[in-house]
């Protein structure tokens, strides 16, 4: 029974360009993503495909030379392109909050830990005395798995690793409870072992607080360890979205099968074959390509493909692309 | 054919953190702890582990590009670890280094040409001809058009530079090449490239590895034997394959266990995942210096270091190896 | 569609490549250049000072050390366009003839000192250890005097001439440069580009000066720029006290010093020549201000 | 910390002998003999004879060197040659004048530069960013005898505001406190719009808004501290700069500090008096270092605390 709960999160044709000296840039170009409550949403795809873009423009934090120039962003029924600074005030940290992909710099150095992650309780709930942030405080260090959480209030940044201080900014992105999580590349920085530890974790904080999760990777290994949906980005467009055993399955856009091909798997073992790897190189988004933007490197491209750019195509309920080659027009 | 082109005896290297003005000992950073292993010719050895493992120290040690603190290095039977500088140059023609970070390994003020061409001009005297014929001849076999010679490095995107990289590296056409994280910088569709790059160069100018990474999914592709590596020592040296299928040390396993694989249903809820945090390399745990995170931890393991046992070509440094 | 290049199988490149729109270096340095105001003005005065310095000769109206005693303190007038000084002598002229002294003092010191200080500060960021802590102790000792106090004592064991002068300043300017130079080498000393020199067996010297030094260059010139008004205010300073510049010679320092007793009366004599010092000195910090913004690219916007 | 604090302190101490010393050298054996220098036209042979081994001028120069440095730890500077008094108790009456107008100086430099600094990063490109640097650009480009004399010119001679110069009351500082302050203000301005600038662009600032925080909360709370730290070693860097200034003002508007002694012991050609004006100087810089080191030791966590704690 599917009932047509209303998603948490709809963003719809969202444009966010970077006026540069060279050009307009398209960071996001007409990029179109729902998230539904309880759900962990992975936006994937490599450097310069707009994933970032996307979760920077929900939060409305782009700076210059970025503007937002068009489209919805629908959250809980408002459209925030639509709200105020004052109402944006209330909504970031409170109500969807951010953890970024550098925990070395993404800590204030000259204040305790402890005192940054009181600080989003405080703006949120003035009525709130120190006394009782504190606690809170204490108890999400807690929760995130921070060892001896009371001592740890007071201690600086840089006596923590790598590990400690993602731990620190999930808490302080948690601790209002949020409706939504946006992760960038929360454990590219991390080590193996750790990364796994705070995947872990957010898997946990996201069925206790009953956050919905937007996680920002490159790494389709992080995408199948933890998703449930997952949208794959190229040259600023969405190019599929699927759910996320169906997308490893029965992958159909050729760059989504380019990508799953050209990943080495250390479970999977085959004497040293050549890894398949797609042509060419992620293009200049200064001159982006005509029609698909994929097209100068797909090995299946058509005459159409230069000339337009594909629909969406729908292949089920769970899973649409946009690609002319299964497009009956 | 194999016979031994690499040897590392007991090799240690010891950084002081800051020199105690008053005399008194800084306090110093056991980045390489009595580390010994050997390298075979034409064979590609990974080195894997996490950050402050001494991995990258260790690559650097082998080419000389930092002086040991004590142990020895042997090149094709040579003991080089004392050698001067003037010594070294002979060497150093045989042995190149490829680095991680596409932006920061190229002079941002120099042309493409004088990059790659600076190993040759450094050892053999040519004509500018020449050296344009013989640059020309080393981009396209590294997949870069030759006509881009005269531009410069922040002229080209990241996976060009990493070939520009691996063009300098095999212009002395030398036998023994480390590999420092050389894609972990790269994009996913750009690192395959370039991996299949380094495996065709090796075929062809049969070139021997030391790959550095952090990655195990490309180690498992790439190497033939892999050594682990935690705080400066080794853990476990042996076939790719066979450490692979089962590991022997717990921490290796614990490694294998974390890192993501690209395969949901594979995705196993209750993950074996490591506790605690990655000691730091300057108060080194005593005994083993896995048993703080070592869920087998057992009494021996806090006081005794466990030495590295070698049967039938696989090395284990554990008191009670996973059988 | 690949070639095979003597059995490496390699990919050929897609036709858009990267160079279409990264323009090259200094093209593109000149085009920033040119947007930036402040530097634009400040290097065409820069360009003017030059000029009336090297022309002096046939800019000043009159000769700037004939003395008329019948023409004292004249007021501004069009026939002195600054009026004339105490010994009837046309201060247009003089300021004129003093841009000689005054640039010369600004460039060749701040150069000599330049080069000094970018030698010292290459060799202490590089070796580090023992030569680093020495000639960095030197450099802290020399810093520590206030500059102005140094060059009076070099002055005072030299005797007070034109040539004392350039060392002077030279003896001041090298330890601010080597302390820059300094810091930028042990930077670019750790970066792989140097490394992979190392690894090639690179002497010292050539990594030196083929790698570490072209990339302080962009820094080095913006110090350039921006010491030089310093030099030019140092010289100004001495000559006011006496111990710089000696009469009849045009310093402007030497000009507002003369003048300062008939401030009241004839307050041109002393007010015009600070306001030469005034603008080239503007010129050269507009000048370098500019240059940076145009060389250090994440200031750009 | 106390480990950081106390290497600091060690290392001035070698940076105050090598000082005396390059004084020394500079003064004593450079220039030959200081005496028929001094004395210039009527030079008396027996005068000099005994004037000079009375002051041990003919013992090799290290020994000389030993010499002073053991007087001066006792603070004996030996005599000043024109007014015939010991050079340390000139240097006393002398110093508390520079110090009055060093600090009012740097007080000047404080309350306009780093407001004005802090203003114009905030409001960039606006009008009172603008007038701002100008401002300070102009401070720094002045030459401050210059800007002595004008204002003479115009709030003494001309507005009768302050008496032009002297020195016996508070309203007799406030121009030279002025004039030298204006240039260091520049410096301090400028410093605190590129370093605000700066500190804006980092992680931490981007994560501060992603909490919710407010602009100018985000200005306050999270960059200032972390703009205003290398500010606080500019502020000791500024004793040498204020120092060299003070020399001028001191000789214009005729303030009775060790600049003017210097001055004077330079015309006058009393090596004595130079020497020890110049020492007692460089060592106020030197002392002004070591405060900024540990201000800023004390100011700044990752020093205080750089024991890594994980």
């Amino acid at each position: 029974m599917v009932d047509t709960i209303q998603p948490l999160l709809e963003i719809k044709h969202l444009k966010t360009q970077f006026f540069t000296s060279k050009g307009i840039v398209p960071g996001a170009d007409d990029v179109s993503l729902t998230i539904d409550k309880g759900k962990i949403v992975g936006v994937v795809g490599e450097s310069g495909c707009g994933k970032s873009v996307t979760a920077l423009s929900i939060m409305q934090l782009i700076s210059e030379p970025g503007k937002i120039v068009g489209g919805e962003i629908l959250f809980d029924g408002r459209d925030l392109l639509k709200s105020s600074k004052q109402q944006m005030y209330t909504i970031r940290g409170n109500e969807i909050s951010m953890i970024f992909q550098e925990p070395m710099t993404s800590l204030n150095p000259v204040y305790p830990v402890g005192k940054q992650v009181a600080e989003t309780l405080l703006i949120h709930n003035s009525h709130l005395s120190k006394e009782a942030a504190k606690k809170a405080v204490i108890n999400m260090f807690e929760l995130v798995g921070i060892p001896d959480a009371k001592r740890r209030f007071q201690v600086y940044p840089h006596q923590l690793s790598g590990g400690l201080r993602q731990r620190i900014m999930i808490a302080m992105a948690l601790i209002c409870k949020p409706k939504l999580l946006i992760a960038d590349e929360p454990t590219t920085a991390l080590d193996v072992t750790i990364e796994a530890q705070i995947l872990q974790l957010l898997k946990d904080l996201q069925e206790e607080i009953d956050t919905s999760i937007m996680i920002i990777t490159h790494n389709l290994g992080v995408v199948a360890e933890v998703c449930d949906d997952v949208y794959v980005m190229y040259a600023g467009k969405v190019v599929e979205h699927s759910d996320v055993f169906e997308l490893f399955d029965h992958p159909k856009h050729p760059y989504t099968k380019g990508l799953l091909k050209s990943m080495p798997r250390s479970d999977v073992d085959e004497q040293r074959r050549k890894l398949y790897s797609i042509k060419g190189m992620v293009p200049n988004m200064l001159r982006p390509p005509q029609g698909c933007r994929f097209h100068p490197r797909c090995s299946e491209a058509m005459d159409i493909c230069k000339k337009t750019e594909p629909t969406v195509v729908t292949i089920n309920e769970q899973h649409c692309v946009s690609c002319w080659k299964y497009n009956e027009r | 054919m194999n016979d031994i082109l690499v040897k590392v005896e007991n090799i240690k290297k010891y950084f002081a953190l800051d020199s105690g003005v008053m005399g008194d000992k800084g306090e110093v950073v056991h980045a390489v702890d009595d580390v010994s292993l050997e390298i075979k010719e034409n064979e590609t050895l990974a080195l894997v582990g996490e950050s402050g493992c001494g991995k990258s120290t260790l690559g650097r040690l082998l080419i000389r590009l930092l002086d040991p603190s004590s142990g020895h290095i042997y090149y094709k039977g040579e003991d080089i670890s004392q050698y001067s500088n003037r010594k070294m140059r002979k060497t150093r023609k045989e042995m190149q280094i490829i680095f991680q970070d596409p932006f920061a390994s190229l002079n941002p003020r120099m042309r493409i040409i004088d990059i790659i061409a600076e190993p040759l001009t450094t050892h053999i005297r040519m004509s500018q001809k020449e050296k344009k014929q013989r640059v020309s001849e080393l981009m396209k076999l590294v997949g870069l058009r030759s006509e881009y010679m005269m531009r410069y490095p922040h002229m080209f995107s990241g996976g060009q530079r990493q070939r520009i990289g691996i063009a300098r590296a095999i212009a002395l056409n030398p036998k023994f090449i480390v590999c420092d994280e050389p894609v972990s910088a790269l994009d996913v569709s750009i690192q395959s490239q370039v991996i299949n790059l380094l495996q065709d160069l090796q075929e062809q100018k049969d070139l021997t590895y030391l790959f550095i990474s952090h990655d195990l999914n490309i180690v498992s592709h790439i190497s033939d034997r892999v050594c682990v590596m935690f705080l400066g020592k080794v853990m476990e040296i042996g076939d790719t394959h066979e450490v692979y299928e089962h590991p022997l040390h717990p921490y290796t396993k614990f490694l294998l266990a974390a890192s993501p694989v690209p395969d949901p249903h594979l995705r196993n809820q209750k993950k074996l995942v490591l506790k605690g945090e990655i000691p730091s390399p300057i108060h080194v745990p005593s005994g083993c210096r896995f048993h703080t995170r070592c869920p087998f931890a057992r009494e021996i393991c806090k006081e005794k270091e466990p030495p590295l046992v070698t049967r039938e070509g696989r090395s284990i440094s554990c008191h009670f190896p996973l059988e | 569609m690949s070639a095979n290049v003597n059995g490496v199988v390699t990919e050929e490149w897609t036709d858009q490549d990267y160079e279409v729109e990264m323009g090259n270096g200094w093209k593109e340095l000149g085009l920033n250049f040119v947007q930036n105001k402040m530097a634009v003005i400040g290097g065409v005065i820069i360009i003017l000072v030059i000029a009336t310095a090297l022309f002096a000769p046939f800019i000043a109206p009159y000769d700037p050390y004939k003395v008329n005693l019948k023409l004292q303190f004249q007021e501004p007038s069009a026939q002195f366009l600054l009026g004339t000084d105490m010994y009837g002598r046309d201060v247009l002229s003089r300021i004129i003839y003093g841009s000689r002294i005054s640039l010369l003092i600004g460039l060749v010191p701040t150069l000599i000192s330049m080069v000094i200080g970018a030698i010292i500060g290459m060799i202490a960021g590089y070796y580090r250890g023992k030569i680093d802590f020495i000639l960095m102790s030197i450099s802290d000792m020399v810093l520590s005097f206030p500059s102005l106090l140094l060059a009076m004592v070099v002055m005072y064991t030299l005797g007070a001439s034109l040539i004392n002068i350039f060392i002077a300043l030279s003896v001041i300017g090298w330890a601010q440069t080597s302390r820059v130079v300094r810091a930028q080498t042990m930077s670019l000393k750790n970066k792989e580009f140097v490394e992979a020199s190392r690894a090639i067996g690179v002497r010292d010297i050539v990594i030196m000066f083929r790698h570490i030094l072209p990339n302080c260059i962009s820094q080095l010139i913006v110090l350039f720029t921006l010491n030089i008004p310093s030099s030019i205010l140092s010289e100004a300073s001495l000559s006011f006290l006496g111990i710089g510049a000696q009469p009849p010679a045009s310093s402007w320092g030497l000009m507002v010093s003369n003048g300062k007793e008939y401030l009241f009366n004839a307050p041109w004599v002393t007010i015009s020549p600070g306001i030469a010092i005034l603008i080239v000195v503007l010129a050269f910090n507009f000048f370098g201000d500019g240059l940076r913004d145009v060389l250090d690219p994440h200031l750009k916007h | 910390m106390k480990r950081y604090i106390l290497k600091k302190l060690i290392v001035s101490v070698p940076v105050i002998i090598g000082v005396a010393l390059i004084t020394f050298l500079l003064l004593n054996v450079v220039p030959g003999d200081p005496i028929t220098l001094m004395m210039k036209e009527h030079i008396n042979p027996d005068v000099v004879k005994r004037v000079s081994a009375e002051m041990h001028l003919n013992d090799p120069a290290y020994f000389r060197f030993i010499h002073f440095l053991w007087n001066a730890l006792r603070g004996d500077f030996g005599i000043s040659y024109k007014l015939n008094r010991p050079v340390s108790e000139l240097l006393l009456e002398a110093f508390p004048n520079t110090l009055a107008l060093a600090v009012a100086a740097a007080v000047v430099s404080w309350i306009i530069g780093i407001p004005a600094g802090i203003l114009s990063a905030i409001k960039r490109y606006s009008f009172l960013d603008n007038f701002f640097m100008g401002f300070s650009l102009l401070g720094v480009s002045m030459p401050v005898f210059w800007t002595g004399l004008l204002f003479q010119y115009i709030f003494s001679l001309k507005l009768g505001f302050f008496p032009i110069s002297g020195f016996d009351g508070p309203e007799y500082l406030i121009m030279p406190a002025i004039v030298l302050g204006w240039s260091s203000a520049g410096t301090i301005a400028r410093l605190t719009r590129s370093n605000l600038l700066d500190v804006m662009r980092n992680d931490y600032i981007r994560t501060a808004r992603s909490k919710g925080i407010k602009e100018l909360k985000v200005v306050t709370n999270h960059a200032l501290k972390n703009s205003l730290l290398p500010v606080v070693t500019v502020m000791a860097l500024q004793v040498s700069g204020l120092l060299s200034g003070a020399v001028i003002t001191e000789s214009i508007f005729g303030i009775p500090g060790i600049g003017r002694v210097a001055v004077d012991a330079i015309q006058n050609r009393d090596m004595p008096l130079l020497q020890g004006s110049v020492i007692l100087t460089t060592i106020l810089v030197v002392v002004g270092n070591l405060v900024a080191d540990i201000l800023y030791s004390y100011l700044d966590p990752r020093i205080k605390y750089n024991k890594k704690e994980a």
